[in-house]
């Protein structure tokens, strides 16, 4: 790990990072792009929770979204894999080192088409990663057509209007076995950070629906993934607010009002609910609550879900502690002895 | 569908040598059903041959589905050594009622036949020696609870066979001992049924044929394997790490086996962790992106499969290919195209696979012959993965994976993981500046680094990208860079596994062979030697891109055979692509494409009947069309 | 990465003859930013150019992103009719701040440049044409509202370069008129931007340059149409009635075309329903899948797609080939592998896609090389699907696809669907007894049956099956099934399209071409002969298998050189398959593989060299690897 | 369409046919296979309903399941695809010819694991086809590796304990717009039997799944898919009974425990209900229902979702009402002048 000398009187965060070392190359998406905004709170969550950027890897798919990890945090590995398939170039990755932390992007096409069925399975495998859906409702790198997650009624530019149900990844990721569900919109930037921050402090799968207009194909009249459409309906569940462990602040609340959950890694969530009905550890709750808004035409802000204690794919796999790609050859060759045995028993 | 229809036709070809006492050189096929259990007595069959010191293979040719549909177990003995199948059955055990038929019309004359008494074989030929057996009959007495009966009935074909040909019950005993080891019961179950089929033979099956066994002692410290095992051995013994595969046939027992010994080996000793993770992914697409995910960040990562797996992993393929991450894929080949003859040998996914994914891409090919090589080049894959920083596939087939060969144990590895050129503090103060694609050597293989270990961090990605791994559009970036890989694809030819030579000097003729034809060609080369006073040399492919003696071997030779189990001859195919006229000119081609595993027969008959020797078709009955079939125009 | 590490560096390499007048024979590259609206400006100049009836062709260069990343559009005016890329530029519009400096030094002397004052290129080299155009304050006087000044901006170097080349600007009007149609305030103010820029030139650009436009005859009646939207025609008048697919670049615009001509012209008019379904699929897998499904159950299917779609279709393909359903696949290819540069041409897929799928599997091509020819062979690829009953890949390009061609107007089609070999109660009576995979004609080809059409059912499946359609492990049904397959590929020589042979009887070389390098090769042609007197025949490929006129061609020619958009000289390969060793040795192999389209000066350098004329270097500088590059050891 | 010519005396339909029109082939599967009993009920489903088989298509992926409907309706065209890939070959074939009543044979595998992307798609469509899952939680074809909807904790013949969560197939389908819903016992004819006729007068997809215990490899003690377990923990919402459209009878039930669904071709399924409260035409009750019994350990049997009026995916095309594949020359090649008026707009 290189080692960081800040200049003295710049801000650093707890790990003596600059802001600066946590940004990536120049964007090549459309200026006003909803995926900018999300590549920004990336690099102030990773920085204000002072993760040093060589113990992060980042995956993508292929579509504009895809590209956003090549514009934040320069100094993590990257890897933009095919399209549709980040998730499992992501398992594979954690499985040959289980210390980093992942951060994966994807694009409502990249996972709702062609990697759906990888979504599905990573869901279900409860991966630690932090999945983030740059949700726009279209496919912005081919030219706007619509993708799985465009509602009933959207239209094109064309003209053109969607008759097809969308598929809501929530929901799904919910149903599957998600263990952290949220959905955000890139214009809040707030929100946005604070679910990014909690993110990095869950242990298990993330899965973050951030609706992300598309400038260029989807933001005109009509659409419902528009900037005007998304501000107009947002629906915010909870007040979010995170305080990191390393923060030792004590959060005052009402009880009733506001739900305290605590992170694997001591971090505490707080979620000042704005129905004071719902409880996001609740599936069947998230689900209908998720249907509502849908049917309201408005989409649901905020934790949806959390079940901030079940054990992530890793764990099951009861892997030893060092990264596996790091094994010396005495850790993975068996000695000798083993193979007279093999042997013998073949005889 | 009727059963017969599903009923493998390859009829035998060869008319008996009358000889009196036919002694460690004959072939014994058991024909049952699939599901009824047959497997422990062909285990225990062939283990006591095996350890009486006779060399023997075991060739199972199974149905695709679990239960009720016809299947043979084809035991070789042969004093001489030779592992391939052989083509004519001489002794055949006919349990199965839907296939007797057929199994019984399709012998040579002089076989014998053992059979279960109701079907009334012995009156449809006469020039057979026809051995009836009450199954029914004897196990009701050996077993008197009707629900196990079906479990031990077929042992009562050991004992039968045991005296007819003369095998060591006591061999019999140690390797039902070691079949079902102290599963008490079931033991002394089937040794009763073992001794029930011997007194029988004894008292009612005067000898008549001529097959015998005798000890010998070829095969003392040998072990019996299948190649998938085998394979497992070596990728465990590689340091494999990451391990994600889907099942398919015939490719499943390869990872099966190895979660067994990984399990049994490599859980560590002071935590009791797994310094392994194991994981069955949802497709091949997942598994292969898992295993180049896993590679990327430094993992040894492997994955298994048959064709249509490789159909699926076309694109993740190229991926590997051009964003340079290394991975083992196993492609244990059975027969195509698309789901074709699931359980049938084939090695016709060849030509598709060294040009796997869109676009320019090029793959390298390691190909075992033998179960040994299963275990050595699993290790050399791994290595050359990590070396040449691409996908390398293991060209293996049903023949090898599934069936049961012979071998020398195999030796413990000497040399330590080979993890080609990873960025070092002390490389990148050696090269100065580092760029992930950069050709610092000149080999086309450029220096990697992996997450969290310290090193500079890069993008890697699939679009395109320059030296230094950023992304380009340029039209020179791309051009070097396209060029560098096939520069790497050069410096491979020296890296792979060479090929075997067996030069004979006085022989005008070559043959080429590779992966499972190998058993078949060595023993053809024999028959065409004693037989026909033909000499050939012999050269045997190990890898792909093809290596420098290559050349030298068909210059020295006037004509070429290059033997391929498939249809398209794919090896040719990829011979002609390189080969300059004059050389392409010697090669001649031998095909075998019907799901059997190649025999020596048929090569034999093939480049004889090239070759301008009179062939004499010698079946009782026109041979199904393919057994017979091969040769292109072969120029 | 840098801006400039995107600018397409492909160096022009010949010094300008000189000359006073240069009429109807250069090229003008116009270097923008893609997203600023420049497409209308380079529609128009391209168009009031073609009303000139001069020939002319486009060429787009845009990156693989939406906004933001330079772009170059290429137009050349040939009055000798070459429409292929033209590598060097004569007349440069820079209006691009970031690749500005070195679009102006790759340059060859004597070239025009109009360029935005504030970027001062003038200062850069002595021997070119500087126009200096202060395009912001043209466009502040023209349009008061600054947001729209984007938009209209462009248009103004239309304006100068009617002035500087003498382009009629009532054409430009024409043109300008035609893109914007009725849109009166777009119109307006695009109209106000030319005249600005026309007045501006009339005052401050005194002629400078030799390179003038000049009225013909040439395009008269004749179209500007994209490959893409040819094929879309094409598709709906072969009758398609199932398509289904996935964006990908560059093959997205093809069924979005063909969507809006189906709308139009496809919709039943009593009824306003439609005769076809057009749906976007989840991925290429499933639109691979759905076209199989809609060929099997009787309609004329298809997809479209480029590279990776092509690496994900294997699997399917493999299916549509053993079980025998058409479909039709457009791959549009693009630069690979793995995704590559999705936005520049290649002709890389070419031998993948014939062995498309594990198993001995064999893939039909069929290759236009123009814009009629997409249309034409549209209508080739659904009647060949039906008659061999089998996926057919049509196999067009980037260039082809998505960039603006010339054509004379297409002709209605004169010729039924030819649905192939459908069993009627007619043909049941005649054939006696039908069997969905029974060679009835000898040909290799059966008679199928669709569902819903009264005829006997069958299963169909990639299993293993007889000539019944029933599922089948015999050895001898797998082998005559697959001899049929073989037997229908033979038969499949005789249906594809021919070659297009222009021989010239005094050459004693000739080249081999396919898809859109037969622009290049042409002009190529004229250049050796007239440059060098080398006279050479021409070979026009225009499926896969190849047909019988190749083995004539070759025959008659000393040396055949292969010209290939790829790195891996793809069809030598294919050739070098099957061709006996005589001919391989006449073949000698051209490669252009840097993502540009292929140009004339390229390809007679590259045969110049191996015939052992002297190549000048022409360059300023060190052209750029790749687009010099070329030429295996070609023996 | 062949003529039938019935034997006088033998029992036949309402369109004259005999049940053993609607038989297969011989099954190869293994003796006592689940996948067997569902070929036998949809053999008597399409025989007592009276669909000819002619119009019917059989479709498939790969699997012992996928074998099965080679084993009934011997007179329909069957089509066995590529593994988890039946739904794409499915759709394609049903745009080609809307008049086809199609049925689909998955497992739990091919539908699970690598075909779970075309069911998330194929769902979300609506495609008019009667979806089945022969659900024995393992693969049975490749010798009994588990499946994604083998149960946690469940174990395989060697004793390896599944530790990922199952997939529960029926409550994605909900989630995803299947319109017919349902689980059921290949062991419970009458329910099944019941199922398959409703089945037959949806319009939309109809998605079953079956529980159907593979005897070799997933029958023991320790599975949740054997016949013993599936029998104990067999839970059926309703007792289910349907009355084809062409049968008169009139079903007398006290209001309120029985819910009378109309079919869109006039059938009636009438369900019993064993719990008052469920209302099957509600998502967020039936998703509730599922998560409970999964909670218990339990399957919920029956009609688990309906919505028996949502447009299918053929109408959404507004296709012409004859088959695509049959149309002839002058209704798919449009006229002389629709070509010069393009030529004309490029000149
Ligand atoms: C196998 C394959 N098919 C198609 C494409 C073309 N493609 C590139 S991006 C994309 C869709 C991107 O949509 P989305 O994931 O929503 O990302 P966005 O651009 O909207 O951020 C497609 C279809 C591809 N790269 N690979
Ligand atoms: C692409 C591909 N991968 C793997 C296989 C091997 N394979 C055949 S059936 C099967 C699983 C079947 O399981 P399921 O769908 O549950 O059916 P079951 O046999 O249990 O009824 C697999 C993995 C295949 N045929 N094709
Ligand atoms: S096209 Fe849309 S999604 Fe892509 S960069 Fe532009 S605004 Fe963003
Ligand atoms: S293996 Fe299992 S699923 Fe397959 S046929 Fe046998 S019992 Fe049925
Ligand atoms: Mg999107
Ligand atoms: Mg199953």
């Amino acid at each position: 790990m290189s080692t960081v000398t800040p200049t003295p009187g710049r801000k650093v965060n707890r790990i003596g990072l600059e802001q600066q070392q946590y940004r990536g190359g120049k964007t090549t998406l459309c200026a006003g792009c909803g995926h900018n905004s999300i590549s920004e709170r990336v690099t102030e969550a990773f920085y204000e929770m002072g993760v040093h950027p060589s113990n992060v890897i980042k995956l993508s798919g292929i579509g504009c979204s895809s590209k956003s990890p090549a514009y934040f945090l320069g100094g993590s590995h990257g890897f933009n894999a095919v399209h549709g398939r980040m998730p499992s170039v992501g398992t594979g990755a954690l499985l040959a080192n289980r210390k980093l932390i992942a951060i994966g992007v994807s694009g409502d096409g990249d996972t709702g088409a062609i990697g759906i069925g990888q979504f599905v399975h990573l869901m279900r495998r409860n991966l630690p990663i932090i999945y983030i859906i740059e949700d726009n409702g279209c496919y912005g790198l081919t030219k706007g057509q619509f993708s799985p997650t465009a509602d009933l009624g959207s239209k094109l530019k064309t003209g053109v209007v969607n008759d097809l149900p969308p598929i809501d990844t929530c929901a799904l990721a919910i149903e599957l076995g998600a263990t952290f569900v949220a959905r955000s919109f890139s214009g809040d930037k707030k929100q946005l950070l604070s679910l990014l921050k909690a993110a990095l402090s869950h242990r298990g799968t993330v899965m973050l629906d951030v609706i992300s207009p598309c400038v260029t194909f989807n933001d005109h009249e009509g659409s419902t993934k528009s900037y005007a459409y998304a501000k107009d309906h947002d629906d915010p569940l909870e007040e979010v607010s995170f305080v990191p462990f390393f923060e030792d602040i004590n959060v005052d609340y009402e009880p009733g009002t506001t739900q305290e959950v605590v992170m694997h890694d001591g971090s505490k969530l707080y979620l000042k609910k704005l129905d004071e009905s719902y409880d996001p550890t609740d599936k069947i709750a998230a689900l209908r609550v998720l249907q509502e808004a849908q049917r309201r035409g408005e989409f649901a802000t905020g934790v949806i879900y959390i079940e901030p204690d079940r054990d992530d794919f890793l764990e099951l796999l009861n892997l030893v502690d060092e990264p596996l790609a790091m094994l010396p050859l005495e850790k993975v060759r068996p000695p000798r002895e083993a193979l007279e045995e093999v042997m013998e028993s073949l005889r | 569908m009727t059963p017969t229809e599903l009923a493998v036709a390859d009829a035998a070809s060869r008319a008996r040598p009358s000889e009196d006492r036919v002694v460690n050189d004959f072939s014994i096929q058991v024909a049952t059903v699939n599901g009824s259990g047959s497997q422990t007595a062909n285990l225990v069959l062939i283990r006591s041959l095996f350890q009486m010191g006779i060399p023997v293979s075991g060739k199972n040719l199974f149905p695709s589905n679990i239960a009720g549909l016809p299947t043979w177990y084809t035991i070789r003995a042969s004093k001489d050594g030779y592992l391939a199948r052989k083509k004519e059955i001489d002794f055949l055990v006919a349990m199965n009622a839907e296939t007797a038929r057929e199994d019984v019309l399709t012998l040579e004359p002089g076989a014998a036949v053992v059979y279960d008494e109701p079907l009334k074989l012995n009156l449809l030929r006469s020039d057979l020696t026809f051995y009836p057996v009450p199954f029914d009959k004897l196990v009701a007495q050996v077993c008197p609870d009707a629900k196990l009966r079906r479990l031990v009935r077929n042992m009562i074909y050991d004992g039968v066979l045991a005296k007819i040909l003369g095998i060591d019950t006591t061999e019999m005993d140690k390797a039902l001992n070691r079949q079902l080891g102290k599963k008490g019961r079931a033991f002394g179950l089937n040794q009763a049924a073992l001794a029930a089929g011997y007194e029988f033979a004894e008292k009612h099956l005067p000898k008549q044929d001529p097959f015998l066994v005798e000890r010998m002692r070829e095969t003392a410290g040998m072990i019996l394997i299948e190649g998938n095992a085998a394979a497992a051995l070596g990728c465990m013994m590689a340091g494999v790490t990451v391990v994600t595969w889907y099942p398919i046939t015939p490719s499943s027992s390869l990872c099966e086996t190895l979660i067994s010994y990984m399990k049994k080996y490599r859980i560590d000793k002071d935590t009791g962790k797994a310094t392994f993770a194991i994981v069955q992914a949802e497709d091949e697409i997942a598994a292969l992106g898992m295993a180049i995910g896993a590679g990327w960040a430094g993992a040894r990562a492997m994955t298994s499969t048959a064709g249509p797996g490789i159909s699926l992993m076309s694109e993740f393929a190229g991926l590997g290919y051009y964003a340079e991450v290394p991975a083992v894929i196993f492609d244990v080949q059975r027969v195509g195209p698309s789901t074709g003859l699931p359980t049938r040998t084939a090695q016709g996914d060849m030509l598709m696979t060294a040009v796997l994914s869109h676009g320019d891409t090029k793959q390298i090919m390691i190909i075992p012959s033998s179960v040994e090589e299963c275990y050595t080049m699993a290790m050399d894959a791994f290595d050359l993965a990590e070396q040449l920083q691409t996908p390398v596939f293991v060209m293996t087939d049903l023949d090898l994976g599934m069936n049961t060969w012979m071998s020398q144990p195999f030796e413990y590895p000497t040399r330590p993981l080979n993890r080609g050129k990873l960025l070092t503090p002390e490389t990148l103060a050696r090269i100065g500046q580092w760029g992930r694609y950069l050709d610092v050597d000149g080999d086309g293989i450029p220096y990697r680094s992996i997450p969290g270990d310290g090193m500079p961090a890069y993008f890697t990605r699939g679009s395109g990208h320059n030296a230094k791994g950023q992304y380009t559009e340029r039209a020179d970036d791309y051009v070097t860079n396209m060029d560098r890989l096939a520069r790497k694809f050069e410096t491979a030819r020296q890296y792979v596994p060479k090929p075997e030579v067996q030069r004979d000097p006085a022989a005008g003729i070559g043959i080429i062979g590779y992966g499972t034809s190998h058993w078949a060609i060595e023993e053809s080369q024999d028959q065409m030697r004693d037989e026909n006073g033909l000499k050939t040399s012999y050269f045997r492919l190990r890898a792909y891109p093809f290596t420098d003696e290559l050349t030298a071997f068909i210059d020295q030779h006037d004509r070429i055979y290059v033997v391929d189990q498939n249809r398209d001859a794919q090896v040719v195919a990829l011979l002609r692509m390189e080969l300059d006229p004059a050389r392409i000119a010697k090669l001649r081609s031998v095909r075998h494409y019907n799901g059997l595993p190649i025999d020596a027969r048929s090569i034999s008959d093939e480049i004889l009947a090239q070759e301008g020797h009179e062939v004499v078709s010698r079946s009782r009955r026109p041979a199904p069309s393919g057994d017979e079939t091969a040769g292109v125009g072969g120029e």
